[in-house]
């Protein structure tokens, strides 16, 4: 039986790839699966100086521990753990990661993909993105 | 009554909180009507979610006023 | 450009989540997947106490080279970096980390699975699994 | 001529180095006959493939005996 409880937080500080690691580690894992969504320094051709994250936290909270069930009741995880930042991110720094551990890795990987899908379709996060000639809302222009 | 506002739609609003009169808006149907009507710049920027205590709310959800409610634009997390 | 390089290793030291992903980092780079592949406490129903593996270490490092070459020229990655264990492996260990870095995730997802599944089949690595009652070389039973 | 043997093969051969006759495996091929011969074990325990210079060989290699050969059992990494 799995002790351990899945993890979700939302952070204003650099998130850790070790960490949420080691928040899904428990002795039936054999297979670990993580994304981690890094800062780009360009999108579609323009160069990108920075990013701004700003959240609906609670909710935001509540999305990620619901994405996080869905993703261990659908694939058999043993553990999912969810971390986004919010705040100014700059360029190489981790905006997310999402950590699965399985018996197997075909339903880590699948599981990775499910939720980083699902967050950026549900989860109340929005980014700026600050351009060399201005900036704006991801999702949300004219 | 309070409506939180983030990202875009705060800076439609040009405030993180919209004061609503809660006979104006009984509903989550009416609540959208009225936020368009006063913001129209809303039809042009961003469509919306609306939220009612931290989970997104369909447009017949009925309103007490007593509710936490949130403009959610479109969400670009990740 | 990239200036860096893939990394390929091998070692009898503990890998490191963090130090693998760090490997893979470049300013290009918004999407990124880690597979952790660790010893699990059963298979098949049987309990494991351990693990030990075996690699012809210099052949071993030119297949991994080569997936990693593949993975990046096949899924347009920016870098793959692959590290995997030698000697005894104790519960909950990392036996391999596979890390990827993309523009976009989607290539990252897929070049981590086939990074890892072409390493199962071609890299001279060889897994001896110690049960309570016995051990054996995995894939070599009658 | 030396051939490297590693897991099940270092196992079954009792030692990770076999030393060949250059004359009586002058292929791939007829180097793997001859391992099966004089190690029938292998036909129970395992198949196994023959590495010349740090990569997997085609039966029809031809060996001048300088080569570094190795045993590469069914392998089972990750």
């Amino acid at each position: 039986m799995v002790d351990k409880l899945n993890t979700v937080l939302i952070t204003e500080e650099p998130l850790s790839v070790e960490s949420l690691y080691q928040q899904v580690q428990v002795p039936e894992a054999g297979g670990n699966c993580l994304f981690v969504g890094t800062v780009r320094n360009e999108n579609k051709g323009k160069t990108v100086t920075h990013l701004e994250f700003e959240s609906y936290i609670p909710m935001a909270l509540k999305e990620m521990d619901k994405i996080a069930q869905s993703a261990q009741n659908k694939f058999e995880l043993q553990l999912c753990a969810i971390g986004h930042r919010v705040g100014t991110c700059k360029l190489g720094e981790i905006a997310v990661i999402i950590a699965c551990s399985s018996k197997h890795r075909k339903q880590a990987f699948e599981a990775c993909q499910f939720a980083i899908d699902e967050l950026k379709k549900h989860v109340p996060i929005w980014k700026k993105e600050f351009l060399q000639d201005g900036s704006y809302w991801v999702n949300s222009r004219p | 009554m309070k409506v939180r506002c983030f990202g875009i739609a705060r800076e439609i609003i040009g405030s993180d909180e919209l004061i609503v009169d809660p006979n104006a808006a009984q509903s989550v149907e009416e609540l959208r009507k009225l936020i368009i009507q006063t913001y129209p710049e809303f039809e042009k920027y961003s469509s919306f979610m609306i939220s009612v205590d931290f989970e997104y709310a369909k447009d017949s959800f009925q309103l007490t006023g007593k509710e936490e409610i949130a403009i959610i634009p479109p969400v670009s997390g990740g």
